[in-house]
């Protein structure tokens, strides 16, 4: 597959400022309005673990083509606080800009309390190296040594002059809109269309037109401030642009929510955690939704009654852990229902054992595990690809699972649906990784991305009547017995966490034991043998390379970048594991047995898709590229890496990047 | 429904072997359960009983209905996400004393909360049984029964009380050997709109040497007068007790609540059995989530079709996808 | 203990950032913890707080004594380890809502069972503050705070009551706003031998917009007499409720059980803090353990040598592996 | 290492019965009898999940020379129900003997519900096929039909007799004893020395000597019915053997209990479950023991006084749950003290999050984790290596901790110190595996094997004051940081779930994230150096040989005497992993890589060592003898894989004997 190449545009913004004072709002303003523009954007938000007070940023990166991740540049800093351009000032580029308060000149860098010390003793030493103060003045004059230019802004006063306008006299009512003035300040700077921000506006504050008006008031002041104020030189700009397809803006976990709709999940279990409760909250917000009562509906094989209806609903269920969650799921999913449950890392870790339970009586369920900072409670907003190995051997004992990871949000889409298939096609339970890096991100989707597809439900067996009683694990050639849910007439059976008979009953005879093993454990070569390569391996990339990337996940989307910004000279075969569980050891042999270099990009310790890949085919990864600080890979990150590993072959690299 | 030939305890027995203790008070639960299926003449397709483990975990396979043997202090979850997927199942939950009230309290607790319309059965015999006789959640500080090296150093937990407070709407207490009494309390439970718990005080000859059958009987209390047993056990219903809830007034429900928890505390030389506590007015969850999303009772999850026949997802998206789409 | 310098609040800050909202409860009951400290005089290194995860979890690293922040809804287990191996600390635990009657459900009611001698702490605020505002369980049926997408349809759980019917025996409330009445919460609880349960009323202004100190304060029920609000808000203690077991007898433990559960149901217009219960009867496990365990109050866990200074273990096994002697 | 060569006696006993009707005492009184008698015994245990009525069943082999594994042939059968013979008879090999209960020989298969259809089905189609009924005297006939000598013994006339002696005219309280007849039969058939037997009944029920002298009485009934009713000719015999080393007889539970005083183990939690609640109800009832006060004893530093007392005490606790057991535990050992905690699988998986949390925080902390049959609750009486993966791969995310498995008893012994070693020397939580098989065995262990251990406590820092306050987490060359017990004087800290900074503090500082990964993380890399080979791995066995085996934990018996029984022309090394994490990779890879067989033993599915194997060491194992019906190997069934990987090269061997 060949990778974009006449990319003509690339623009990195970054806004920063406390939790609680609405960068995300404004980021998403600005996305959408980039987005409206006619470009495609892809949004990474960084937060604390608190609410109100700790520092948060976002950095937006548009383009003229798809674009999958951040780049370690930015062009252009936001700002509204002193915190944010004490953090972040370094990183803005030779010719880029930075936007901050006016009055927040004087501020010292040793009265923030929430810069880390080691943090601020590092921009201290480069403030002092400098031979600068620690006042927000030093930093910005380092800044503007480098080349950056610099937008002071007086908010205060033209915050004023917003609230004369609009009749509101209360700097504190006021003061909620200057984060939107930060974005307003940004297109005036960028010389584009405000119209586009009035409708980032709009879709940002739905339904609260007053809001949206008094704030496009507030944009009008600060555009009319920056152009009367500043030259109107910045190297950088924001054209309208044509011709790209319509899309949405949209983060990862609202669409994995818009999948399991659409796959029909209409059980859903959670215990709110962070990043997997959005997706949980968005299903509770959706609870009803529209089905096409016109199509030739297949009804449930217990529905005695067939109720026709043109709305459809999904019970949500806040339970008071993660066991009940994972069991009652387990339970609601017995009665044929499709149900699923989402999670993250601490949560993951207590459903280990209803996990083993839904393994021996092989129930479909599907897990949605957001990975996150690990292990323990760790970094509970930040992003990890830590939980794979977890994700592979969970619970004691032995059953089949299966493992998949999305590497983008269509991905996520796609996967979400496939994980309800596999699961009720096999019987098993489904972990579906996912991670913070796809939950939180924002990304503009072709809408054309989402296809057709299919729900595919295995055996499940009616109301009929049969001679024989219905033995609910009866032996098969493929391991797998129809399905019958709970409450079809003739088909009573038992389920059991022990060993069981082929009724379900406990058995502990040593021969049923072996033949029971071999049929659940025997599903996973089934597995093997039916999954399409393509849907448990993706090839990206040069696949003549003698020098291959292996990757999984999230990573997805600064490799393929990556590898298009180091252009030609360094071609790569790139193999996107998606199936981790049935481990696709023989088509990865195939590719890797006569690699040169087999490179390991991932975002853990411990290379753990790397070690999958060794435990299942023997080949050892020759290079490492890791990442465990709690911040997604930036797609320059990876280049710079790969370059290094071509140059000088170093074995393992740990990048640090990201604040 | 076609017009059915009448259920017998026939229809309600599995061909599993039973293999609890001889004189496992187990069995009189197991039969004041299948009586009082067949009283309610409910189609045995048509109910699932979920369990935890231990002894009493093995139930379900005893009987013929749809039987699921969940985990260690977890059947109240399951149950719950199947009666919530699907309302039209007759939902019976059991648990030992350990499984519900150790392991299982957090849902015990947290169940009650939500007064799903099932029925929970405690098997309470004050051991640990399947694991060979430990001290479970109610057995009273200082009682060493049989296999405890040393005297229980924990506090019992009240069970009715716990229950009340938690919010269940029905709350009893059954005896495992008055099988008659106990069906009768099941069947109110199963007919009970919303949450019902039913304590069961159950004997294990095996690991329980003090809380018998013969101590249940009161043979260690003999009535100076007749030189007769005085049994402990006594029926609330024939004691003038009424812990029926008879308003919504939040008076009338406190003082409701008041009375069966200091009943609750009574044991001893005296044992209440019978309904302590019933609340008809709070309303189910399946009603809440009825509020909220109103083709629940017509569509449940398990009922609602996902795809054509052929295959195709049949729920609209372009709405939900609408609202993200770039304008 | 060498005469001391008398330990002022000063003594038990961090330096760690607080990053709670402003305006938010958790400042108040951090200050009236710190504040009881400082009156009992416990040094620092004699205390352990250990919490959950929530916001509420964050509060031992802004207190200058060890300070362990555990797994959310465990505190009490790890709380009740660091006690029995180490009875000379004074060991407060600390919950949110969530961490200690949602997920921690379980270990709260078991806890009140052995009623060790610490000291808990719910930061009642009715929400999952840390997650964004989900729902707690005590948030009552109906309300819909801020983050809520529906209505909540989970009946609360009592808090009150649950402990008393756990086995705590010192249970209070207290107001997060009313710092010096809750410092003196902290203290009896403190002072107490076993299980003292505080369930602290705490607003959140980011994330319930209904239970706000403004709420608390009554500024929505203005008193048609004076035209001045009528705050919730009124001491036990001021209204001639006197929660303490005076006797051992059954009978007035259970009275006076009664009378606490009565009261708890009280929370609308007129929510009473202070002490709900208290008896100083019930054993504390750390007694129960000694009754097993003769040397154990000398010789507790964390104080017992293992070792010789050569590193040789000095537990002599000679008589345990004699009696699998085979003579 | 050499394997013994010069066993001259192998006897192999069996006895069966209903689960409550005294199979198991009768067992150990059969088994100290033997080992009174100079012979060494292995005995292993089977029974149902199920407390009373279900089969169950005990084995006890009896040699001159240390025995440590089962083997399939029974010499002689002791029984006194009709099922025990029915299930066992064909197990009896020519010139064997069953002893079973005259009355009960009309009893038929059919009326025997405790005996699964599939086994009933195959004990009837073997009867058929040689024209016989379904009688209990079928069964009986068909075994004599193949050498095997029949002892009906009349119980019930014999118990009314005894009753006549001993003044009890109750039945039911006589059938009491009739277990301890059947040994009686058994030592009268064996002509062996009645006052071992003697011993064996006071060793067994200990104080109650009233109960001691009726079963004498029935002791000596039966033996002289059996001396005057039967020829003197049974070809096996168990005269008194002289000059075996003293023995203990010793289940594995009892072991580890021992052990865990002796390591200084002073809390205990527990959440009751099968196999590992046998060691701690074994500590509730030692609660308190005598410590030598007179030593130079080293009091703990937070102890501010010191008090001398030669009663130790160790404080034991039930929880509510796993969870509050693991967490409890943590909670103890922060304060200083030697805790740990031991469950079985179902419980382990309840643990997952707590162990993270030790991980993160550096507790020492010991899980001492007893396999059963899994997945889910299994077969929770049964035996089964089934939890390796899980316990390396326990929890989301990376943390560091220590996985060893024990091959036997005397293993279980020293591992359990040394487990506590190595979690306060590294700070890390200690995963203790051991299983069915050792746990619920009874063996001889000489005396003289338990010898003198040291207890190593890592860095511990006192109350002294230092200029620069505590840091719990400073970063250290090792990535050790000395540890202060909760309570001392100078050193408060902090301790989190959260990634956190060297006081403990919650950090979300990128940089400081990495290094504290590093700091944790590479304390793996402490242990392998520092940790001796030989703690790692064991080699037994023929190590110049190009065939190895590859194992780990309680196969170890069962491998060693199939060598034994082999002989010579088959030479094998022997590999047995004792610390399987962090696998000693280096140690195994320098071995391995020459063999040209590399067989992989275990009792899972899936060869989960092997798979350990690979993933760190790029090595496959080339043949799999592998078992999971629940029962431990025999010697038998592993010489007989062996001989058969020898001959055919056959690549997977699924073994299934044992009833
Ligand atoms: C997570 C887990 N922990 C422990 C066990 C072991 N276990 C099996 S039965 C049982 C206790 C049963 O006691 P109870 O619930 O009172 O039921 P009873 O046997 O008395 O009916 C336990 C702890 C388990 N199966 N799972
Ligand atoms: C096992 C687990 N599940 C979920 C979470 C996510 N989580 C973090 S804080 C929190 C809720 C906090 O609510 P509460 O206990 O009421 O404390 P508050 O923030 O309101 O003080 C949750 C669910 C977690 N950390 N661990
Ligand atoms: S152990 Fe007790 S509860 Fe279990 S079957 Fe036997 S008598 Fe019943
Ligand atoms: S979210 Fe609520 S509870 Fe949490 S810090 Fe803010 S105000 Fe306090
Ligand atoms: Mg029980
Ligand atoms: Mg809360």
């Amino acid at each position: 597959m060949a990778l974009i190449r006449n990319r003509k545009f690339l623009f990195s913004w970054m806004i920063g400022g406390a939790q609680g004072t609405g960068v995300d709002s404004s980021a998403n303003v600005y996305a959408y309005a980039a987005a409206s523009a006619g470009y495609y954007v892809y949004g990474k938000r960084e937060y604390y673990s608190n609410i109100k007070g700790r520092h948060s940023y976002f950095s937006v990166v548009a383009s003229d083509a798809p674009v999958n991740s951040i780049i370690d540049d930015v062009h252009l800093l936001a700002s509204f606080d002193a915190e944010t351009v004490f953090r972040h000032a370094s990183e803005v580029v030779h010719g880029g800009g930075i936007i901050y308060d006016k009055d927040l000149v004087g501020e010292r860098l040793k009265n923030i309390p929430t810069i880390e010390t080691r943090l601020a003793n590092e921009i201290r030493g480069e403030l002092e190296k400098n031979g600068l103060g620690d006042t927000l003045m030093d930093v910005l004059k380092l800044a503007e040594s480098r080349g950056v230019r610099l937008f002071p802004i007086p908010y205060i006063d033209l915050l004023k002059k917003v609230g004369e306008i609009i009749g509101q006299s209360q700097l504190s009512a006021l003061m909620r809109m200057v984060n939107t003035m930060a974005v307003a300040a940004s297109f005036a700077i960028l010389n584009a269309d405000l119209t586009h921000l009035y409708k980032g506006l709009s879709y940002s504050f739905r339904a609260k037109k007053k809001i949206v008006d008094m704030n496009i008031k507030a944009c009008e002041v600060v555009y009319d401030y920056v152009k009367s104020n500043f030259s109107n030189d910045f190297p950088y700009s924001l054209p309208n642009l044509t011709g790209r397809e319509e899309v949405m803006l949209i983060s990862g976990t609202s669409i994995v929510g818009i999948a399991k709709l659409y796959a029909g999940c209409r059980f859903q279990t959670y215990y709110p955690i962070t990043p997997a409760a959005d997706e949980c909250v968005y299903l509770e917000d959706k609870m009803t939704f529209n089905i096409d009562a016109s199509s030739d509906l297949e009804y449930p094989s217990i529905a005695e009654t067939k109720t026709i209806m043109d709305k459809g609903n999904i019970v949500v269920i806040q339970t008071e852990d993660e066991i009940a969650a994972i069991n009652m799921a387990i339970g609601a999913a017995l009665t044929g229902v499709r149900a699923s449950t989402s999670t993250s890392g601490p949560g993951f870790s207590l459903m280990a054992e209803g996990l083993g339970w839904a393994g021996m009586n092989e129930v479909p369920v599907v897990v949605t595990h957001y990975q996150r900072g690990a292990p323990s409670t760790g970094l509970p907003t930040r992003h990890e690809q830590g939980d794979l190995l977890f994700s592979v051997f969970t619970g004691h004992g032995e059953f089949p699972r299966i493992v998949i990871a999305s590497g983008d949000m269509i991905e996520a889409f796609y996967d979400t649906i496939k994980a309800f298939n596999y699961a009720e096609k096999y019987q098993v339970p489904v972990i579906h990784l996912l991670d913070k890096a796809i939950a939180n991100s924002t990304q503009t989707l072709k809408l054309s991305d989402i296809k057709e597809t299919i729900i595919e439900r295995g055996e499940l067996v009616g109301d009929s009547l049969s001679d024989e009683p219905y033995r609910r694990f009866k032996i098969t050639e493929t391991g797998i017995s129809p399905r019958a849910p709970l409450g079809s007439r003739n088909h009573i059976y038992w389920n059991t966490g022990d060993e069981h008979d082929e009724y379900g009953h406990i058995d502990e005879d040593p021969v049923n034991r072996t033949r029971m093993m071999e049929k659940r454990m025997g599903k996973l070569r089934i597995i093997e043998e039916e999954v399409p390569d393509k849907d448990r391996v993706a090839i990206h990339g040069e696949e003549s390379s003698e020098n291959w990337i292996l990757s999984w996940g999230s990573t997805k989307g600064a490799i393929l970048d990556a590898l298009e910004f180091l252009g030609n000279g360094y071609e790569f075969g790139f193999m996107q594991v998606k199936m981790l569980h049935p481990f696709p050891g023989k088509i990865v042999y195939n590719i890797l047995k006569n690699a040169k270099r087999i490179i390991d990009i991932e975002q853990n310790y411990s290379g753990q898709a790397g070690r999958l890949l060794t435990m299942n085919t023997g080949i050892r990864p020759t290079n490492y590229i890791l990442k465990y600080n709690g911040r997604p890979f930036s797609s320059t990150e990876i280049r710079d890496a790969l370059i290094e590993v071509m140059k000088r072959d170093t074995k393992r690299i740990v990048m640090n990047r990201g604040g | 429904m076609a017009t059915q030939q009448k259920l017998t305890m026939a229809n309600f027995r599995s061909t599993a072997n039973i293999d609890w203790c001889p004189g496992c008070g187990d069995f009189g639960i197991l039969s004041a359960i299948q009586m009082a299926l067949v009283d309610l003449q409910i189609e045995p397709h048509r109910v699932v009983i979920f369990s935890g483990i231990g002894c009493s975990g093995k139930l379900p396979h005893f009987i013929n209905t749809y039987g699921i043997h969940t985990l260690h202090g977890r059947p109240l979850p399951f149950a719950i996400g199947a009666k919530l997927a699907n309302p039209e199942l007759t939902v019976i939950a059991v648990s030992g004393d350990g499984d519900g009230l150790g392991i299982g309290a957090g849902h015990f607790v947290n169940s009650g909360r939500r007064n799903v319309d099932i029925t929970y059965i405690i098997h309470d015999n004050g051991v640990y049984g399947l694991t060979k006789g430990q001290a479970s959640p109610t057995l009273r500080r200082g009682m060493r029964t049989k296999s405890l090296p040393k005297p229980n150093i924990n506090e019992p937990v009240n069970p009715i009380a716990l229950a009340i407070i938690a919010g269940y709407t029905f709350v009893a207490r059954g005896y495992a050997f008055d099988t008659k009494h106990l069906k009768e309390l099941i069947k109110k439970g199963i007919e009970h709109k919303g949450a019902a718990f039913i304590d069961v005080l159950q004997p294990c000859p095996t690991y329980n040497d003090i809380m018998t059958k013969e101590w249940y009987a009161g043979e260690d209390l003999i009535d100076s007068a007749t030189g007769k047993p005085r049994p402990r056990i006594y029926k609330l219903e024939e004691s003038g007790y009424d812990g029926e809830v008879k308003s919504e007034e939040e008076e009338e429900v406190i003082s409701k609540i008041n009375m069966a928890i200091a009943k609750s505390y009574e044991f001893g030389d005296r044992i209440p059995i019978g309904i302590f506590y019933r609340n008809p007015f709070t309303p189910t969850y399946e009603e809440r989530i009825t509020s909220n999303s109103p083709t629940y009772p017509q569509l449940p999850p398990a009922k609602q079709p996902i795809r054509s026949k052929s295959m195709e997802p049949i729920t609209i998206i372009d709405d939900l996808i609408d609202e993200f789409r770039v304008k």
